[in-house]
């Protein structure tokens, strides 16, 4: 056993000391029908074998690099930094537990102070958590947040459509049991004549605890939400927004709008696609909301001797201390990953973040521009847009995009799967990743469809 | 010693090492037409440090050998399964074909992904013994939300509205009465008996057409196995409730018991402990969710299914299906992947025996500690245990607490045990070692709790005052830490808007 | 403190932590038939050790974690350009296009790692200013044993044999006399003139029939560039004599100057120096060698070279010629083909302004430092320098020696320079910053500098006891060595048979 | 810059310190009509274009995973345990220098402490230096070491023609000042009936200071070379033996057989391919001969607080004090790499090194009879054999090799480049990679050969 170091002689040793002769006599309290059940699975391979059948899975895959992409959606390719996972492999880091002994734990904690702060930095907000499992589940907690802070006296969410489908489905299911109701989440209201705040700002009574928003929203449009906070705030509820971490890297901050919460996926900061995850939840807020806010959260202090030093604090917001009066439940949440982005930051840096999102807006307003130009392929929304687009096509979307596939291209989103009224209509993401090169090609295939 | 001698260690914040004009990467120019920027809607200054790439790794170097690790040494946190982990897993889940595909292609295009899916589901499903299981969500306790809500459906989908209590014993994890809360049920507390087991006659008593269920994890967070299981789950069943597994002790049962043939309706999974793949210093983890027959249809979606079957020569297409009465999804895309290869892989590297022998090794490394320490500290739930077990962090004739002990362990190179959980022990250390230790370490393990029973007699001071600023592998240069100044001064961040 | 306090750091041996029937790695059953073995030629015993993947893990964990490294911080290592060594590097290295390749391949396969090689050897031709340029050397002292066989082919080529003596600088590296030995030349010395250049009366004298060449190490061991290079080389020409390049110091003249063009006939590169290949805690290296046309013939075998040349739509084809006048192969196979692919990947992302970038700001930080300490310490040779200088170790009013001031730079959690080294300056500190360190750094490492000069006059034990045991990042538990120990006992092995 | 953090204003206030007003200022000792020369180098790519130009060379080569391989010849595809390469990949480990400030370097010195005690564990010897560059390089330097030994009194040196052709070549290289003869280097005599000790034998006289033999020899044959030792050692001679580490899982060690030096290429302990390098010499010997011993070499002690310890000793050997008088002129060696073999020593252990050799040795056997069933297939030499085996095939190697690759199947080495009477001889390595699949492939691609 390659893994479990013990020896017969030194399990016969420990037995003995134990006072029992075999170690099944440890399981006399499993019922005795259902003990040492025969387990059909596969007789186990050694590492080489492992090694192999994994690389074979994998190869059945093809990438994004085999590939040439312009899928995003909520998940973004980007180029990640070879640092980022030299960091990630020190083992102090990637086998520790969260630290719950801050004496011996002072590098996690560390880091996550400095995740919070970078977080902060790039929000525009107060206080950030150690993370949530990723921006749907966050979007989910805000609401947790609104409903706390409201003692639950406020009963109404308000969610705009043009919100990611996966985080408004997360939503819907996280709040179950919550006796809220929903308002604005409906999809079918969702013309190409759509503008969120004219559809969302009616919707807000004094009931309502919170509005959901996202920036750039999920057809990619960029918006200033500070009018439609204000009209929030003016009946009294707090705001979320739910904002692309490389797009802050150029737009205005959430924070500045006057955003109470700003929540997203961190996964375009230097986490790999890796099929959905793990990615990272990240959770900012103003400070007066911190004891409502989910989650791990550490804090600078001093040990004993003086020194600078962190700890995790406000613990008794947490499921470990408050039980069923917590702010969540979350215990294990994304530590590597907010580690990941913080290195991910740490590199780029001011000029190197603000390069990034540029290349995105640049690169993704070049393919929107030659793609409009094309017969029968039209722009959906008529409002600014950062890197990712909305496109009306003369053919379904199903067929393009296989007809893109065949010429090694990975199309966007089909927008008509979540919003009955954009049939046809194709969601496009450009990164920093794709060459003119490969805009071109894409450009040339589509217009070959147009053609058809 | 002069004050030459004790430089700080503190290490500048990474804001504090910026210098402006530096970056650690830097990017082509774009290759297509400048697009003009939406001037109203740029941000003004983007206040993040800058730094080169050097300065960056430096900082996390010394950052990373301020922490203690499973990799540099014995981490016998009880109810966290701080087992080894394979670094071929660390490779596995890297692999190009696997950390390149994006989470909405289209199917064709990541059957291996899909396969691995399926595969592991149906692992998860031969191991535990239930009907189905979903890969989505993110760790324990989003598995317990998951298993609640899954539950509380189930009883309204029979038009059984009136359940809305929880039961909950008195030893569980803080993350089962909050999963409850959050799905909006009331949490009842059933107590444990004097032999650590759920009290049976509370239970009974607590037992009405009110109850969505209770939340049993077994073993126990005292690490026993509870002696009346059949009979417990029984009466939950017998008035309607469900019974949820808490899935977190799942290591001491591989290959020795399965859940779903115990009576359990559902139950969560830790991949991040039982099968192996790291907590990253606090996560990413991967709570897989399975249930029996009748509640599989409310599994959150999508799971991964066939949709058109193989044969000799095409291997199956694998596809996304969507359970008939399913709660919904409870986050974005399809879960934790890169967790889900280095659990693929640990399982195909273990098989059946590989498994049992990793729940055997686990609970006589355990039963082996429990024998060392039980003359040095008391016990109170003193039986054959499985993979953990509770002692008191008490010593005769010393005023040293638990946590005094906790962190006198850490000048003898070790992480202490899990601290003053679960709440029914006094001055609890649960100490769950794991199959991965040798004889040799727990020996120095247990040696180290015996000398420092001692000192709690002899030196008490030398417990209160830990740990001292020691050199050496696996030890760092903090002391005691102020929680109360953090809470006070409530400095979260080191930039300020 | 109590002995407790202080348990011993140090970490057993491989072989001390083995236990009979671990294993760390297992292979599958073979799937063929078993085939006897040759009884009387099986050994009877395998003394490997025998662990764990945990414990394999661990223990090497924790040795590194007792190194210094320049991932941890300053390593001002005079001679040896500890530059930061780029992480892009150690990815490209392993990629599996590259290192699954067998260097035994047919050429068509390999084209990748035949361009790559071409590219690079094209490459460095250009940034030295030599007509060819053989990759095959394994380090700086390889490439000095090719350099000096190659001068020694050249001049019987000639028909000229008498020709047995190396002319070689009192400053240089020990490597260059051991070489020329090895080559069954003999050795003089050259002494260096009061300013630190070659002295040319000494040279001149020197120089008569019986002169191989001289080897010449320019930016010198002092760091200094020498002020009558060209008339040196002219000198060691006009009597029919070759210049050697020793290249460990081409860090400094990156886009400065093309030895090449200064009149050198041959150089070695050193690609784990100058071109940021990591150091690996002694090696490997790679040590490429330069020729001018007059020598190319004379490479070691094979270059990489166009056998095809490509046209439009395709790429030429790659494969290996043999230089007409070969000195034949000086190793196996084609070079540590995973240093090349490091070094492209920083020449690549450098260009020709980011490496006069590199040689710059070395330049600029070994001034900035000799500024800030040529008060503190005694710079012999005190002029502007290239990437390094070298300064006395000792300090007026004390007895400290160089080695304590070292030792205290540890203290400090910075590695010392070089010490004694070259040998022409008492007490050599010889100190090389690289131009990966920042402004901060070195104003750190010059103020630890300034304050152990202080102490070695007010506390001078602090230096004579040093290194002390200090916790925190960068610095070790260990003490001084007993030298003498080591070479009385002669314990070189944990194994005995 | 990425990897130069001075920004411009830093660098002017350092100027200033220094007194001088630009940084050309500095340069002044170089001569003028040189100085700055613009070097026609391709224009500098950013991480990502590099990273993105370094995939395209790598996919360029087809490599020994995508095809299946039974290449050797003195490079070997094993399995490398995934822990080898994470311990590698320690920035502590990689980044260091050379352990010459044994305080902080303790990492290092115990680490190849323990390669050099389990080098001789392995071997057989009593001592091992930290490494050489190559198998080849350890070959040349043993004369060296048997050249010293004899105070250059015996000038001759005999090797066995089997004896890899490359490590022959470079030992002609190495040995062309030193005024020695070698005996023994002629594969022209090198036929099926070749038998080395027959061949040798006569070759040593009281003039030869060292007999070098391979095992397995090139050829893949294994020799008990007992008698021929002693037969050396008669006349006085040192015998050198040139071994396959993974043999000597299996294998008696040249140790037992009375070697006074053993040497050989590490690579097959855990280090990749890598088109050839950076590999490992290593270099093993009995203590008398210690002091002769070329390179670094660590020994145990204790620091001043009585802490077992090591340290670099017996250093006035070396280059760096002895100059021209040193036992060589290495100085970097292969540090890194004997790091990955001790890991891999440490991991495979006395269980797993023994499952290897036996793997190979039986897969190479089914391999061998396989092949020699096929019609005008036939063994070249009458001798046990390792993991590789010359057949006598009915057509040039050239083409066989050819047919080969166009089924994806690397070949073997072709013989008759370096022995002239073995044209058409084929050299075919099996590791614990190839799978009897594999091994099956090959014989009916080799049997179609036989029909064409
Ligand atoms: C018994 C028990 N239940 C639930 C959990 C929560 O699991 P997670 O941290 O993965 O959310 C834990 C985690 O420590 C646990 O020990
Ligand atoms: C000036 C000089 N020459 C030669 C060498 C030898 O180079 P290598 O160690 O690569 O063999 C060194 C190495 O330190 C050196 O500094």
């Amino acid at each position: 056993m390659t893994y479990i170091p013990l020896t017969p002689p030194e399990r016969e040793a420990m037995l003995q000391a134990i006072g029992v002769s075999k170690v099944e006599d440890l399981f006399q309290d499993v019922p005795a029908r259902h003990r040492f059940p025969k387990l059909n699975l596969p007789p186990a391979l050694t590492e080489m074998e492992a090694a192999a059948e994994l690389s074979e899975l994998a190869a059945a895959n093809e990438t994004v690099r085999d590939l040439v992409s312009f899928l995003g959606a909520g998940a973004y390719h980007h180029y990640i930094p070879a640092a980022v996972d030299h960091i990630l492999r020190r083992g102090e880091f990637y086998t520790a537990y969260t630290p719950y002994q801050p004496e011996i734990s002072q590098g996690t904690l560390q880091a996550i102070f400095e995740y919070q702060s970078l977080l902060c930095a790039l929000t525009g907000m107060e206080v950030a958590n150690a993370s949530h499992y990723d921006g749907a589940t966050a979007v989910a907690e805000s609401v947790n947040l609104a409903y706390a802070q409201f003692r639950g006296k406020r009963t109404k969410v308000v969610i705009s459509p043009a919100v990611h489908p996966q985080y408004r489905a997360t939503l819907r299911t996280y709040v179950q049991g919550m006796g809220l109701t929903l308002a604005g989440d409906t999809p079918e209201t969702v013309t190409s004549d759509e503008v969120t705040a004219a559809h969302i700002e009616p919707l807000i009574d004094e009931n309502t605890a919170l509005v959901i928003v996202q920036y750039p929203d999920f057809f990619g449009r960029i918006y200033d939400y500070t009018a439609l906070i204000e009209a929030a705030h003016a009946k009294g509820a707090l705001v979320c927004v739910a904002a692309n971490p490389i797009a802050l890297g150029l737009l205005k901050t959430p924070g500045q709008m006057g955003a109470d919460i700003v929540v997203g996926e961190g996964q375009p900061l230097g986490i790999p696609l890796s099929f959905g995850g793990p990615y990272l939840g990240f959770f900012t807020t103003r400070k007066q909301y911190v004891h409502k806010m989910a989650g791990r959260l550490v804090g600078e202090t001093a040990d004993n001797r003086g020194q600078r030093a962190y700890v995790l604090t406000l613990t008794a917001r947490e499921q470990h201390i408050k039980r069923e009066r917590a702010t969540s439940n979350i215990c294990t949440n994304q530590g590597l990953m907010a580690l990941a982005s913080a290195v991910y930051l740490s590199l780029l840096g001011k000029t190197g973040l603000r390069q990034v999102a540029e290349l995105c807006y640049h690169k993704a307003h070049y393919a929107a521009a030659q793609i409009t130009q094309i017969p029968g392929f039209t722009y959906c929304f008529d409002t600014p847009f950062f890197h990712e687009f909305a496109i009306c096509c003369p053919r379904p979307v199903e067929e393009i995009n296989a007809h893109l596939l065949e010429h090694g291209i990975l199309g966007g989103y089909d927008l008509g799967q979540d919003y009955p009224a954009l049939k046809d209509h194709l969601l496009i993401a450009v990164t920093e990743m794709n060459t003119k090169e490969e805009i071109d090609a894409l450009v040339e295939v589509l217009a070959e469809v147009s053609h058809d | 010693m002069t004050d030459n001698l004790t430089p700080k260690v503190v290490e500048p914040t990474i804001f504090e090492l910026s210098s402006p004009g530096r970056t650690g990467v830097t990017f082509p120019d774009p290759d297509v037409p400048r697009a003009p920027l939406p001037e109203s809607l740029l941000r003004a200054d983007l206040p993040l440090p800058e730094l080169a790439e050097v300065d960056v790794i430096r900082h996390y170097m010394h950052l990373s050998r301020f922490n203690y690790s499973v990799d540099g040494g014995f981490y016998p946190l009880g109810s966290c399964t701080m087992k080894y982990n394979p670094k071929i897993n660390e490779d596995t889940a890297r692999l190009p074909g696997f950390a390149f595909t994006h989470p909405l292609q289209p199917v064709e295009t990541v059957q291996g992904n899909l396969a691995l899916m399926f595969t592991l589901q149906e692992w998860l499903k031969e191991i535990s013994g239930f009907a189905a299981v979903s890969l989505q969500p993110a760790a324990g306790a989003h598995g317990e939300l998951t298993g609640v809500l899954m539950m509380r459906a189930y009883h309204r989908a029979r038009g059984d509205t009136k359940r809305t209590k929880m039961l909950i014993p008195d030893s569980a994890h803080g993350t089962n009465p909050a999963s409850s809360a959050m799905s909006g049920l009331t949490v009842m507390q059933i107590p444990s008996d004097a032999r650590g087991n759920v009290d049976l006659e509370a239970l009974k008593a607590a037992c009405d057409e009110t109850v969505v269920g209770l939340m049993l994890t077994n073993p126990n967070t005292l690490g026993l196995f509870d002696e009346h299981l059949e009979e417990v789950i029984k009466i939950v069943h017998d008035c309607g409730g469900l019974v949820y597994g808490d899935g977190a002790n799942l290591n001491a049962l591989l290959g020795i018991v399965r859940p779903g043939d115990l009576g359990f309706d559902l139950m969560h999974f830790n991949l991040h402990k039982t099968f192996s793949t790291p907590h990253g210093g606090g996560g990413p983890g991967s709570g897989p969710v399975g249930a029996a027959a009748h509640l599989a249809d409310f599994l959150p979606s999508p799971l991964v299914g066939v949709i058109e079957e193989g044969d000799g020569e095409m291997p199956p297409l694998y596809g996304f299906m969507e359970p008939k009465q399913t709660i919904g999804r409870v986050k974005a895309f399809h879960g934790h992947f890169g967790m889900f290869v280095r659990a693929f892989t640990y399982i195909a590297m273990h098989g059946p025996d590989g498994l049992r022998a990793v729940a055997e090794n686990a609970v006589l490394n355990a039963n082996y500690l429990l024998a060392r320490l039980r003359h040095t500290f008391h016990v109170p739930y003193d039986r054959i245990c499985m993979h953990e077990f509770v002692a008191e962090g008490k010593v005769e004739g010393s005023d040293v607490r638990a946590l005094d002990i906790a962190k006198r362990l850490m000048d003898y190179g070790f992480h202490p045990p899990t601290n003053y959980f679960p709440l029914i022990v006094h001055e609890a250390l649960m100490i769950e070692p794991t199959e991965t230790e040798s004889k040799q370490t727990l020996d120095a393990f247990a040696e180290a709790l015996i000398k420092i029973a001692e000192e709690a007699k002899t030196q008490p001071d030398l417990l209160k005052e830990a740990p001292h600023p020691l050199p050496g592998a696996g030890k760092t240069p903090f002391g005691r830490m102020d929680e109360v100044k953090a809470a006070r001064d409530l400095v979260l961040c080191c930039w300020l808007p």
